[in-house]
């Protein structure tokens, strides 16, 4: 069965290593916070200049001096850090984020990610995600695997102007997880249930399948 | 008086100067760290043409979403729109010309004009519309775009505590763009929380030395709305 | 043990994998936060062949001085020689190859290498020696020299208190090349005078946040040697 | 006669105005923070990272963490901010700092400066010299009019490895003070008691002299 937005924020989850410094997008990436694994600590960093980002306030310790990068109140971790724009951003381009998570409309087969703009109908802005896909070695897309007519959002080349150029390495939907190289998406893992076949089916771009494609553990 | 002391008793002191088709840099992010009263003076003062250099444009009806309603702003420097519907607007129609870009390339170039940096390379954005007319170079293997630097006939910012001398602190993520757009106003007015006299902040944790500030201003009120406010479950 | 703890306890630890051939940063300005035991434990494990980042080579004897002395550096990046005569001696005579480098530049080098930018324009050393081999521009008028950041194997770097995650505070003119050096390097150790533990230093004031640093050492002394021993006249 | 190191500091010293941040080189700028004029503020700029520079300190306050750029023992003023060599030098090279005050060998008519390099002879390197004469708009080097010798080294053209180009207006030495423009010297005020005629005798370069060369006030 496809995975619900919480498990595949668990399956990104998996990846973290103790002492790993994270960049949480909006949305999904976010949800990664709650399924931290026992025994590993990371800390979260938040472009609009913080690192160390806790847990949401209470009523009382709410400060609106205080927020993320999604403009929510939160609270500092101990041992975080508080800074400028301009520093937040050394640390992302200078490649100082062990991982970043971050979603998207679509993404190709080189590397190429599409997550800022619909021509003519949404104009968000790109934020800081043309920066953190830039800057990133270690980036994961969370996104569904198709649109909600079915469309592959897994694609050969993508339709959409470009947050990046041939900067994603790995990929997870409700379906999959994937790794992009040498030109096409490569399965690595299946959702429980979810069969190679209806995958193929939802990805428009050239996928790679190998003989055994282990279902995730969620 | 001492030609250190920065402070000014009024809002019409603090932006003396400030004329139509100016370039002016406002700090913040979303709503967190702006110059409120300063804002609401240009609107007061009613300023067109201006170019505006800020993350945001506020939300409507407040923070810079002010000078959209008057059409104060011919053409907006940020990186998000965001849940700003006038200004989506105003973008999409073409009234106002619109440069998105990215969050951290735009600090870096505030950052870079006021430290004397006229231009750097960059690989956020390569590949995108963001290096569209741009120069682009591989080096080493990667490709980078060249991004000019930026400066501002007025950068206004806002700090929690000033000293009379301009020397600033700021507090939390309300820091954000506001130490780099300091350095970039050729007049950096500082809106400030609390003013103490020189010698009271620790120079050894000073944000943003005087020689960057030209005028200092205690706010009379700030409203610090919260665009997103999220509590925990008890 | 938390993957956050950067704490080492020995100067063996906290140079693993130092080896002969690698380029390595070291703060300070003069004599002044430069981190003495990791330089002497660099001097003791005798590695060869360095490209040292440095804005000075310490004095004969004395910091980077006893590297020289051992004729560990094989190439130094530095902006100034001062009173330091085995280094002006290696340096005319050639036995030691040295990039003289403008202090601003060099600083701004390494910032940039820390923030992933990797050449940055600069009106400094145009129309000069430094500017020799350097693509040049004019822009706005002005002429300007492209130059290439730097990053380095090993950044070694002085603080005054860090907490156990590598935050780093340092104290007055002792922080000088420090934090940008601290951004610069793949491997980062702090020799530090103090280690607090989390929390315990202010958010707020943090120089160089603990993502930049790997390793953190607690100094076993500090001379601290003063070069100009200057004294007002009571 | 011609000036003292005194005297020239004290000539310089009339070009501060009440709010400036000056940056003074080692030497005979040093000096001039002796005699800054009576209801004048300055605040001094070490590049070493220092905005405020105090007095010397005594025997019980020496620090040495706290030194300025000539690595000589200080004390912050009230109002100093310490901050890195980068941001010091964002400082310096983004035009912030009103008047600097240095040193040269050479100084020619096209406002080129000589002062960091003897090939063969004398190797400092050039600190942050090179930075502050490219980044300040207002410059006053201060330089003897000839060396031992009586050899002029107020030049057609620099003869020594330049520290910057075309940067340099004014000079001020112990027998003139003069204006570079439009490619030649001009004379503004000579020393009291000096000739126009021994200045011009020992100035190489091409030597603009007014009609009332007035002397300085000294």
């Amino acid at each position: 069965m496809a995975l619900s937005r919480e498990q595949i924020a668990m399956r990104v989850a998996q990846e973290l290593e103790d002492g790993f410094y994270v960049n949480l997008g909006i949305g999904i990436p976010t949800l990664v916070a709650n399924y931290v694994p026992k025994g590993v600590e990371v800390m979260m960093q938040s472009e609009n200049g913080l690192l160390g980002m806790g847990e949401f306030p209470t009523e009382e310790t709410i400060d609106p001096d205080l927020i993320n990068a999604g403009k929510q109140t939160v609270t500092a971790a101990t041992g975080a850090a508080f800074f400028s724009s301009a520093e937040s951003f050394a640390m992302i381009r200078g490649g100082h984020v062990d991982l970043t998570v971050l979603g998207a409309f679509e993404v190709d087969q080189e590397g190429n990610i599409a997550s800022w703009m619909i021509p003519g109908k949404l104009v968000k802005g790109m934020g800081g995600a043309m920066d953190l896909v830039a800057g990133a070695e270690n980036i994961i897309v969370t996104m569904t695997h198709a649109n909600k007519h079915g469309k592959s959002k897994i694609l050969k080349k993508c339709t959409l102007p470009l947050t990046g150029a041939q900067c994603i390495k790995r990929v997870i939907t409700e379906l999959a997880l994937m790794e992009i190289k040498d030109g096409a998406f490569h399965l690595v893992e299946r959702a429980p249930g979810v069969s190679v076949e209806e995958i193929q089916e939802k990805t428009e771009a050239d996928l790679v399948i190998p003989d055994n494609v282990p279902e995730m553990n969620v | 008086m001492s030609g250190f002391n920065k402070v000014v008793n009024s809002y019409e002191e603090a932006l003396e100067g400030f004329k139509d088709d100016m370039t002016v840099m406002v700090g913040g992010f979303g709503l967190c760290g702006i110059p409120e009263g300063l804002i609401e003076q240009v609107h007061q003062l009613g300023a067109k043409g201006l170019t505006a250099i800020s993350n945001n444009a506020g939300v409507d009806g407040f923070g810079l979403g002010k000078w959209l309603d008057k059409r104060q702003i011919s053409t907006m420097i940020g990186s998000y729109v965001g849940e700003n519907e006038l200004f989506e607007k105003l973008l999409l129609s073409g009234e106002m010309e619109v440069i998105l870009t990215p969050q951290g390339t735009l600090a870096e170039k505030i950052r870079a004009g006021g430290a004397g940096i006229p231009a750097f390379f960059t690989a956020t954005g390569f590949g995108t519309q963001v290096a569209e007319g741009k120069e682009t170079r591989n080096i080493d293997g990667r490709d980078y775009v060249l991004e000019p630097s930026l400066t501002a006939d007025f950068a206004l910012v806002k700090a929690w505590k000033a000293d009379t001398m301009g020397n600033l602190i700021f507090n939390k993520t309300a820091m954000n763009f506001n130490p780099m757009m300091a350095t970039a106003g050729k007049i950096t007015v500082a809106e400030v929380e609390e003013i103490v006299e020189p010698g009271e902040l620790d120079p050894n944790f000073i944000h943003t030395p005087g020689i960057y500030v030209q005028r200092v201003i205690k706010g009379d009120k700030f409203e610090k709305r919260i665009e997103q406010r999220t509590v925990k479950q008890s």
